[in-house]
């Protein structure tokens, strides 16, 4: 065994987070580590990193005791990370990000930083990542897919032994989740080992050699890959089978809901034009920097457009700001959940209630009652878990947290819901649930569109789906013409 | 969690616990600074006998009241995580020109207090709009700017020489009691539970601590951020201009050098009083707590007769030992 | 107020008597005069002795405090040195409630007619005659730099004032400058006016650390020849005067304002006839006079 | 970018573009402080004849030196999202710890000046200490703790009266020259030339950055957070230090209330040099012009004679302005 974790365990607050697990890695295998939102895995992977330290138990390393106090120790151990929040440093340069912590130097320990050589070797491992970049460009000026491969490349300069990858593919796009797998696959058959945390149970299917399951915090089995199915995964994954990924539910096309003019985010891009309607859910896809986020931000007010005319419901909105289009009747649950939808340090009630305050006021005060009434109501519906409605949202699984940024959505009473990458990091379990909101939403009368770069989900959910490429739509495909090639061919502007 | 409303149910028992575990936390938060206060507060009657009388008591409690109220209207803009720098000098600039209007011109003093407050309202309202409208990357840039401003044309406006004589109304605020006890306290604790209704319960308020915890986050969800931080602004320095009219009455003076570092010991307050330096966390009652914790100290220093000095040195040790208590006290609850 | 009564009474056997003296600041060479002659004073007559200040001039309200607080811990009498006169008398009124005798030294209050007495030189005096002594080095319009403390504080308003009447004939060109008493910024002051104005006849700081900093200015741009007048009669200011790095210092004499002012409470307190205002005396020292004050305040300070 | 090493590729053209893009924005970001700089002496040029005199332009390096020097120091804690109030009183314990060495117990000069760096950096160091090893949340707590700590243990060390008569290797540094320029000045350069290399070719220097931009994410990648902070503010202790023996130079004495509020010009010069508040950005040579534009003004306005009043307005309006040139400035680089 390359690592071994021995009856580890953890709580936070009296929560058992981890309980009792053991878990061997093998050299040169991909191990998956499989769960439901909140079971643990990040947990897991923090322990082995030294970011947070156990309760109890015993980390192995080439069956020698493994003393990790910080994630420098880690480090020079020979194991690298990709967390699944990006950990970038935005205003350095690619290539400091890559050697941030093991940078080269001319000489000794205290001599200066070689930056020749660290660009060099920078511009290389983005090459062998498919990427051509300037290693001296900023990564605040890369989209979210190219700072995960940022990460990739910094894991990869550590020569190690051990790569570590917390839902890598959760912010990528097919096309780039797809040269991950192969860089992946590559990599194994260089020998490398590889723990790989995916709600994606296809990619799981395909890279992987043994699956590690987790539920609640407990080790439930260790199965080898082709030995299982996809079903068998979820059904040790949720304690009980899953029959429908996409509980699609038809409905009938109704009035339109929302109807974008001509709408132009500067005065040379061209304009955008599109209809959602009553009855069906709207899906958009496209490659990673199509345009897609540019366009829902533009309509939802969050960035300043040139001009456009929006209309909700039949009727025209001016829309400057996010207020403007909540007041128009619209919601946008956006990909960054941490960076523009959560508040982490406010309990759930805090997060559930802000957008729409209005809705708990009593003689013109806000009534704390009702807030924890409404706030405990949702958390059973969307099961929340833990369903704590004073819990900071900070301490949540990345999926429950994506279910509160929803709540909070819902709350608002809106007509027309964008949601972009939505299910972004959460379990197939949860999917389903956010599906079934969604049917529900669209049951409602409510308007729904989204945004969404697994193509199996927009395949999965959507009545109709826009194809998005370089700030244009260049399909408008009902379900019944739409598959992977078509969608890829507009995607690619082929 | 004593008086349980409902029958439990199964699923609520990890909630229960939980729930009691975090009211623990909400008191112990509160009860934090509380129990430094406390502690200070024995240490303090055990080494001078004159500490727990009520003439020194009432003594704190007209000392702590300008502080008090400067720091309350400084807790808003750090809930914002931002900061306001210009307090000190907004309350010099009200309080002259209250004595320009009143006292030089002779207007009737109600007019004065409005005035007073007016020109707290305008100053922090300017610094809102500089924050909001420049698009200022942070208001201790903007309020250090204004800070020197304010402070700027107070001595010009007085030619640098302070304003006295005035009448009993304005005074009012700062030199009168009910029985013992000082208008000025009670004032402090009027504003407390005001401004505590307007933090908790009323939806401005509440988006201050989410401009704090997530300003993109909050402007998503479609809070006027602009229009609350102007607010913020707006209140803090219609706080200075009130503790300024308080100031007022104690000395009888309105002089153009008031309040220098006085933004110091606001901010002191505010933080030790539990907020965070980062925003979206603090309350107003710790607010009071920090103010008054200063207060003590002070008053309890020059009870023990101990010289500036050492006082200064106390201070210090006791502001870092104050964030520490708190630091251990979240650690422990972690 | 029966209290303080019989702590009145009790004053005869001088050794329960507390005396509390607040001063402007603790922190200059002036203050730290006007403590010694206090504390020389309590030792020579026997009484406890509280003596407080804030940190900084400019802190009035932090002086007001300390007298509240005085006055709820048991003092007999209190010495006084306003920065702001006009704030502190509420507080002093308390005190003169509470039976309290109140002493004033350095600035008066004059909304307060209740006090035991005034000892003090006025600043604007004292500074008229530094105007004076440099009267005879100066032609008509002729420019003058005065290098002054903190706008709004009451002496430095004072001291600005009273030199610049002392010459108000002969039609003097003044520049004036807030150094707000820091050394640093009296040598910045200097430098930069001298380089616009090289034409200067004449600098006054007033205070000595200012007039310190000033003759570096000076220095700095050869400017050593001009006369340059200081303030305050500090040791540093006093031995400036003998390398002649100044032409004069102005001198008030707080050492003894300090002893005259516990001596008057303690007067008062024993029930004796103090006069209303007690003059402690301004002088200006040059090299002719130095010396001899010199040796004096290094005795006051027990050096 | 004109020496490109080797033939372009055809994928290189994207790249090449984006890469002459970010070199204007960089020297744009540079010029931009500089810009308001030559703006500020080109008015003051026309408004004042002696301004651009050799004599003045010495007076001004002479004058910034002490808040370049000070400001260099607290580009550090800024660039690391902190701040550290402390300075100005570490500048005064630091000499009158000298002068007590030297003037007093009349040890050599040339230990006093070991000395006074020694208590400068020991001074930051427990700054250091205090945050990273207490958790405490936030520096401006504890350095306003310890700029209170260090000012009374200056004052109580000295009993409260300054020092003087040092030797002329200890004023050397602040009163010297050489020819025309001041060593001071000299002394300013090299120090930045020092921190600019340190902070962009050195492995600690750009863990200043990434713990400023993200210091979770620093912590992470294995950078020894704390340890890194600890520098931070020992090295911002020392170059207090280092201002106060230019100080001790220009004055020829050691005040225990000396660099009072030195550490907001010293704030406002690393902000006016484009620093940002929440850490990450910001390079020395922002900070020193920061610090220029500050001394240029405040000497362009002692040449005009202005009152000192409108002296206090004109350098608050100057603080708004040269942040929101700045703001504007980011915004059309967009
Ligand atoms: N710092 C913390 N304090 C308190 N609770 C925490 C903390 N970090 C995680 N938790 C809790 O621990 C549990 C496990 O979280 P973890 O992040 O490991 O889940 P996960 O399996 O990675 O889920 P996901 O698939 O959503 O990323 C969750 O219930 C979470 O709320
Ligand atoms: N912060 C930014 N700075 C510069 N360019 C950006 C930034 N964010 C997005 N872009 C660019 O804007 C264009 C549209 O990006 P957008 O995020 O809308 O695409 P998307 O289809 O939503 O892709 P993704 O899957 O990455 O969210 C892309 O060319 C992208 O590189
Ligand atoms: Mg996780
Ligand atoms: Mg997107």
């Amino acid at each position: 065994m390359l690592l071994e974790l021995k009856n580890v365990s953890k709580a936070f607050s009296g929560v058992q987070v981890l309980d009792d697990i053991n878990i061997g890695i093998k050299k040169g295998e991909v191990h998956v580590l499989l769960g439901e939102n909140g079971a643990g895995k990040s947990t897991i992977i923090k322990i082995i990193t030294g970011a947070y330290k156990m309760d109890s138990g015993e980390i192995k390393w080439k069956d020698r005791h493994l003393q990790v106090n910080k994630p420098s120790d880690a480090i020079e151990v020979g194991i690298g990370t990709i967390y699944q929040e990006l950990n970038l440093i935005p205003h350095l340069s690619i290539m400091e990000n890559i050697f941030l912590g093991h940078e080269k130097k001319k000489r000794r320990k205290f001599s200066l930083l070689d930056r020749p050589a660290m660009n060099k070797e920078a511009k290389r491992l983005m090459e062998r990542l498919g990427q051509n970049v300037n290693p001296n460009e900023l990564v605040k000026n890369l989209g979210v897919g190219q700072q995960q491969l940022v990460e990739i490349a910094k894991a990869l300069s550590l020569n190690c032994e051990l790569i570590i990858m917390d839902e890598p593919t959760s912010s990528l796009s097919e096309r780039e989740a797809e040269q991950l797998l192969q860089t992946i696959e590559r990599l194994k058959q260089q020998g490398m080992t590889i723990i790989y945390i995916s709600h994606r149970l296809e990619e799981i299917k395909r890279i992987s050699d043994r699956i590690t399951v987790l539920r609640d915090g407990k080790k439930i089995r260790t199965v080898d890959t082709d030995k299982t199915t996809i079903d068998e995964m979820i059904s040790l994954m949720v304690g009980r089978s899953l029959e429908n990924k996409f509980p699609k539910v038809e409905f009938e096309k109704g009035k339109e809901v929302l109807s974008v003019k001509n709408l132009k985010i500067t005065p040379d891009s061209p304009g955008i034009n599109f209809s959602a309607y009553q009855g069906e859910i709207l899906g958009i896809a496209g490659l990673v920097g199509a345009g897609r986020t540019e366009l829902a931000r533009a309509i939802f007010g969050a960035d300043p457009v040139h001009s456009g005319e929006i209309i909700v419901l039949g009727k025209k909105h001016r829309i400057r700001n996010p207020l403007d289009a909540i007041k128009a009747g619209l919601a946008f649950i956006t990909e960054n959940r941490k960076e523009e939808g959560l508040f982490l340090d406010q309990p759930l009630v805090f997060n559930k209630t802000i957008a729409r305050l209005n809705k708990v006021k009593k003689n013109g005060l806000i009534n704390t009652q009702k807030q924890k009434e409404i706030a405990n109501n949702y958390v059973k519906d969307l099961s929340v878990r833990p369903n704590n409605i004073h819990l900071f949202a900070r301490y949540l699984s990345g999926g429950n947290q994506q279910k509160v940024v929803i709540a909070k959505w819902l709350f608002t009473d809106a007509q027309v819901f964008i949601f972009d990458e939505p299910t972004r990091g959460i379990d197939v379990g949860a999917k389903v649930e956010v599906y079934r909101l969604m049917n529900q939403l669209v049951e409602n009368g409510a308007g729904v569109i989204v945004i969404s770069s697994e193509l199996p989900e927009i395949l999965g959910i959507s009545d109709r789906i826009l194809v998005m490429n370089e700030g244009q739509i260049t399909a408008d495909l009902d379900r019944s013409e739409a598959n992977q090639e078509v969608i890829m061919k507009a995607a690619t502007g082929g | 969690m004593k008086q349980t409303e409902v029958v439990p149910q199964q699923e609520d028992i990890v909630m229960k616990k939980n729930r009691t575990k975090i009211d623990f936390k909400y008191i112990a938060n509160k009860f934090g600074a509380l129990f430094g206060l406390i502690l200070l507060s024995i240490v303090l009657a055990i080494m001078s006998p004159s500490f727990l009388k009520v003439d020194n008591l009432m003594n704190i409690a007209r000392q702590s009241s300008i502080n008090a109220l400067l720091s309350i209207g400084m807790l808003l803009p750090i809930l914002t995580a931002g900061i306001d720098l210009s307090v000190g000098s907004i309350l010099a600039i009200s309080i002259v020109i209250t004595g320009v209007v009143t006292v030089i011109w002779g207007m009737p003093p109600i007019i004065g207090i409005f005035v007073c407050l007016l020109i707290g309202a305008m100053a922090g309202l300017l610094n809102g709009l500089l924050l909001t409208k420049l698009k200022l990357p942070h208001p201790f840039i903007s309020t250090l700017g204004t800070m020197n401003v304010y402070r700027g044309l107070a001595l010009i406006i007085t030619g640098a020489s302070p304003i006295f004589g005035f009448s009993y109304l304005i005074n009012f605020a700062g030199q009168a009691n009910v029985g013992a006890i000082p208008i000025s306290f009670i004032l402090v604790i009027f504003v407390c539970v005001i401004f505590h209704i307007f933090l908790t319960r009323t939806a401005t308020g509440r988006y201050i601590y989410a401009i704090g915890g997530n300003k993109e986050a909050a402007r998503l969800s479609g809070i006027p951020v602009d229009r609350v931080l102007i607010i913020v602004y707006t209140l803090s320095g219609l706080m200075a201009a009130l503790g300024g009219l308080v100031l007022i009455g104690r000395t009888n003076a309105a002089s153009p050098i008031a309040g220098l570092t006085y933004e110091l010991d606001a901010i002191a307050a505010v933080i030790i009083g539990g907020a965070s330096f980062f925003g979206g966390i603090g309350t107003v009652w710790g607010t009071l707590i920090g103010a008054m914790i200063i207060a003590v100290l002070r008053n309890g220093l020059n009870l023990l007769g101990t010289s500036t000095d050492i006082q200064t040195v106390v201070i210090g040790i006791v502001i870092i030992l104050a964030v520490y208590v708190d630091v251990l006290r979240r650690r422990s609850k972690n | 107020s029966s209290e303080s009564e019989t702590s009145n009474g009790k004053g005869t056997d001088g050794n329960s008597l507390k005396i509390g003296v607040v001063l402007m600041s603790l922190n200059s060479e002036y203050w730290k005069l006007n403590m010694a002659g206090a504390k020389k004073a309590a030792e020579d007559l026997g009484v406890d002795i509280e003596i407080l200040g804030p940190s900084e001039e400019t802190l009035y309200e932090e002086q007001v405090k300390m007298v509240e607080d005085l006055v709820s811990s048991k003092i007999n009498g209190l010495v006084v040195a306003a920065s702001l006169p006009e704030a502190m008398s509420p507080a002093l009124q308390n005190a003169h409630s509470a039976n309290i005798p109140v002493v004033l030294v350095d600035a008066n209050v004059n909304e307060f007619d209740e006090r035991v007495t005034f000892i003090g030189t006025e600043n604007y005096n004292a500074a008229f005659k530094g105007g004076e002594f440099i009267s005879d080095q100066l032609d008509n319009g002729d420019k003058v730099l005065i290098v002054r403390g903190q706008m709004g504080a009451k002496v430095h308003d004072e001291r600005t004032k009273g030199f610049q009447d002392a010459l108000k004939d002969k039609k003097i060109k003044f520049t004036v400058q807030d150094a707000q008493s820091d050394r640093v910024k009296a040598v910045n002051i200097v430098e930069n006016v001298l380089t616009a104005e090289p034409d200067i006849k004449a600098v006054f700081a007033t205070s000595d650390e200012m007039a310190l900093g000033s003759f570096k200015g000076l220095e700095n741009k050869g400017g050593t020849k001009i006369p340059l007048i200081g303030f305050d009669g500090t040791p540093d200011g006093l031995q400036a005067v003998t390398e002649g790095k100044m032409v004069a210092n102005i001198a008030q004499d707080p050492y003894q304002m300090g002893y005259l002012g516990v001596e008057s409470a303690y007067k008062a307190i024993k029930g004796e006839v103090v006069k209303k205002r007690i003059d402690s005396g301004s002088e200006i020292y040059t090299k002719e006079n130095v010396d001899e004050r010199i040796k004096m305040i290094n005795e006051y300070l027990n050096k």
